[in-house]
């Protein structure tokens, strides 16, 4: 490698950092801003968004590192390990604290008391849909790290395992992306 | 796979880094017109007028009600498209045929964009208007 | 290759062109929904919207690219070409959309005035920021285009040419991201 | 890097420990996919008649903020719902483990039965979906 190619090589690893960490703290500032909003409600609101938001991040980088055991190619099973289990407590945040702003989201003059009134669709076909699908992805990446814990590196030795495994990260993430994107569409229909 | 940076000789094709270096100034300076029409905009409802006047053939641009209308933000658009493309042309014409420096380009863009952004951000720039402002008088 | 890794690899591939699609159709219903939303500005909402994610996936798919001309590898120009000028397409669409939209957004009762009421900084800092940077992915791109067809595909025999056409595509998934994010928080503070 | 390391070579070295089997992960799977259903049928029955909501939503009065009214609101028989799904999601998988954590199960079949189910039980969670099917089964049960 000549010291030109190096410098690209090292060019190109900065940039892609940069772009990682800015688009991290850009996405976290659209729930980051929830605690700001004029509601009696900010609280649980950006912590649900926060945690929610996290909970994709994480699941997308997951699905990045499934393909890994899907192809059968080398994984470092240690750092997998730690992202998993970081993944399922992400998912678990975003499961209590979406239980913590579906009260205020029932609650007298809450968002389903406008919704029901001015667009009952969304109401009873998305929030109705959401508020299940949403708890999938934490039992699903329990049972992934679990599996991974148990197993430990020797899972390499059985690809229908590992491929398993990442078609389960897979799934995980699909219901993640759909209460990410249900949950925006409803916050942008009524605010808490 | 990798290509030798500068290969004029072998190379049947000569290349000049004028017309990028155009491309990329041109969008900056309509970055710079905006900037600095939204904030002469901002000074007295007479500048905002004037610069409003220029937007009036974008639909939308002037208007009251519910429907509302985007107002002397059309201007401020079509001050920035006006510079945006005669400087283009402009540069580009004059560059055509010139090598000028990219790498030593590509820091002063990526700077002068930090900057137009900074400079478009209210809680940074107010204070420094307002004390321009206020030595002009 | 033996006759269980092609198995295998295949597999990758259809599960990652589901997941890329899969992620299209669910953000495409981010804002695809506004058409469905009980006001009178539903089209341009709807419209802006869509234009706006389309903006953003095209964006983030290019900066994926951005980093093959900054390494230097090798590079397939023409299909570079029509992303680049397909997103530049996509970003000037958001931006006469997102001028639509911002009509409705000052008119009588609308979410300035609301967002004024309410919780001032939002439109004085984030809105009065929002409207200028998101015109930026368009001239940008446009620069892009530009010079990915003026120099055609001799441009590779210069490096700090290709390099700098990486940058410009990173710094306008900056402004893309910027814009979609501010524009949801906005969206979630008040609709239109 | 891209081939996978030799199965032998890679057996051996774990030779001392006994090969994994695929009993734990499919208990592991299947648990959280009958949680799901419990979601799913518990949500549904809650929605056939006041009396049921409340045997439902008597199931998660532990859950803080179950209860409750006026603007703070309250998550109501949702709370139940989790409940019953938690509990057998706990209960069916310490009962697989146990019963599967030595066998070896046919993990490629189970993959299929797996994203089948999933995607079964997300169509049943869709109202637009689901609610001719209930309809119809209220109407001549009843």
């Amino acid at each position: 490698m000549s010291t030109e190619q190096y410098l690209h090589g090292n060019l190109a690893k900065i940039l892609v950092r940069t772009q990682a960490i800015l688009a991290l703290l850009i996405l976290l500032l659209l729930a980051g801003l929830d605690f700001f909003f004029p509601t009696n409600y900010s609280l649980q609101a950006g912590l649900h968004g926060v945690s929610a938001i996290s909970a994709i991040v994480a699941g997308t980088y997951l699905t990045h590192r499934a393909y890994a055991l899907i192809r059968g190619v080398h994984v470092n099973f240690k750092s997998l390990r730690y992202w998993v289990l970081g993944s399922t407590a992400l998912n678990f945040l975003g499961a209590v604290s979406g239980n913590w702003i579906y009260m205020r989201y029932r609650g007298e003059n809450g968002p389903r008391d406008w919704i029901l009134k001015n667009a009952p669709d969304f109401h009873n076909y998305m929030m109705e849909f959401k508020e299940f699908v949403t708890l999938f992805p934490f039992p699903l990446m329990a049972a992934v790290t679990f599996i991974l814990f148990y197993y430990g590196d020797d899972i390499h030795v059985r690809r229908d395992l590992t491929q398993f495994v990442g078609i389960t990260i897979l799934v995980s993430w699909l219901f993640l992306l759909i209460g990410f994107v249900t949950g925006l569409v409803l916050a942008k229909l009524h605010f808490v | 796979m990798n290509q030798p940076t500068h290969n004029t000789q072998s190379n049947p094709v000569q290349l000049y880094s004028g017309p990028i270096i155009a491309a990329t100034l041109s969008p900056l300076l309509g970055f710079y017109t905006l900037m600095i029409s939204h904030h002469v905009s901002r000074v007295t409802k007479d500048l905002d007028k004037l610069v409003h006047a220029f937007g009036y053939w974008i639909p939308g641009s002037t208007g009251t009600g519910p429907d509302g209308s985007i107002g002397s933000y059309s201007g401020k658009e079509t001050l920035a498209l006006g510079v945006w493309f005669l400087t283009w042309l402009i540069f580009h014409f004059l560059w055509q045929k010139q090598d000028l420096p990219v790498k030593r380009w590509i820091p002063v863009f990526l700077g002068a964009i930090g900057f137009v952004t900074l400079c478009l951000f209210h809680p940074f720039i107010d204070p420094i208007l307002l004390l321009l402002l206020s030595s002009g008088r | 290759m033996t006759a269980e890794q092609a198995i295998h690899s295949n597999l990758a591939k259809i599960l990652v062109r589901s997941q890329a699609y899969l992620a299209l159709i669910i953000l495409l219903l981010l804002a695809g929904l506004d058409f469905f939303f009980p006001t009178h500005y539903r089209l341009q909402a709807g419209v802006h919207g869509m234009s706006a994610i389309g903006s953003v996936v095209a964006g983030t798919y290019l900066t994926h690219r951005a980093y093959a001309l900054i390494r230097g590898v090798h590079v397939n120009f023409k299909s570079l070409r029509y992303w680049v000028l397909a997103s530049m397409l996509l970003n000037f669409l958001g931006a006469v959309s997102g001028n639509w939209i911002y009509m409705r957004y000052r008119g009588e009762g609308g979410p300035k005035e609301w967002i004024l009421a309410n919780a001032p900084a939002f439109h004085n800092y984030m809105m009065e920021f929002k409207e200028f940077v998101t015109l930026f992915p368009f001239p940008l791109m446009a620069a892009v285009s530009f010079v990915l067809y003026y120099y055609g595909d001799a441009i590779h025999t210069r490096r700090d040419l290709t390099q700098f056409v990486g940058i410009i595509i990173l710094v306008s998934w900056m402004f893309l991201l910027l814009g979609f994010v501010t524009g949801l928080v906005l969206a979630k503070l008040r609709f239109v | 890097m891209n081939q996978h390391p030799n199965n032998q070579s890679s057996v051996k070295n774990s030779d001392n420990k006994s090969p994994p089997v695929s009993g734990p992960l499919v208990a592991a799977t299947l648990a959280p996919v009958l949680g799901f259903y419990t979601l799913m049928i518990s949500h549904h029955i809650s929605r056939v008649s006041k009396a049921l909501d409340q045997l439902v939503h008597a199931y998660g009065y532990w859950i803080p903020g179950s209860l409750g009214n006026g603007p703070d609101g309250s998550i109501g028989s949702y709370s139940g719902k989790e409940t019953l799904a938690l509990m057998v999601w706990f209960l069916s998988w310490g009962i697989f483990h146990f019963l599967w954590r030595k066998q070896e199960l046919p993990v490629n079949r189970w993959i299929t039965l797996f994203l089948g189910s999933l995607a079964f039980v997300t169509l049943c969670l869709f109202h637009p979906f689901i609610d001719p099917i209930l309809m119809l089964l209220l109407s001549t049960g009843g």
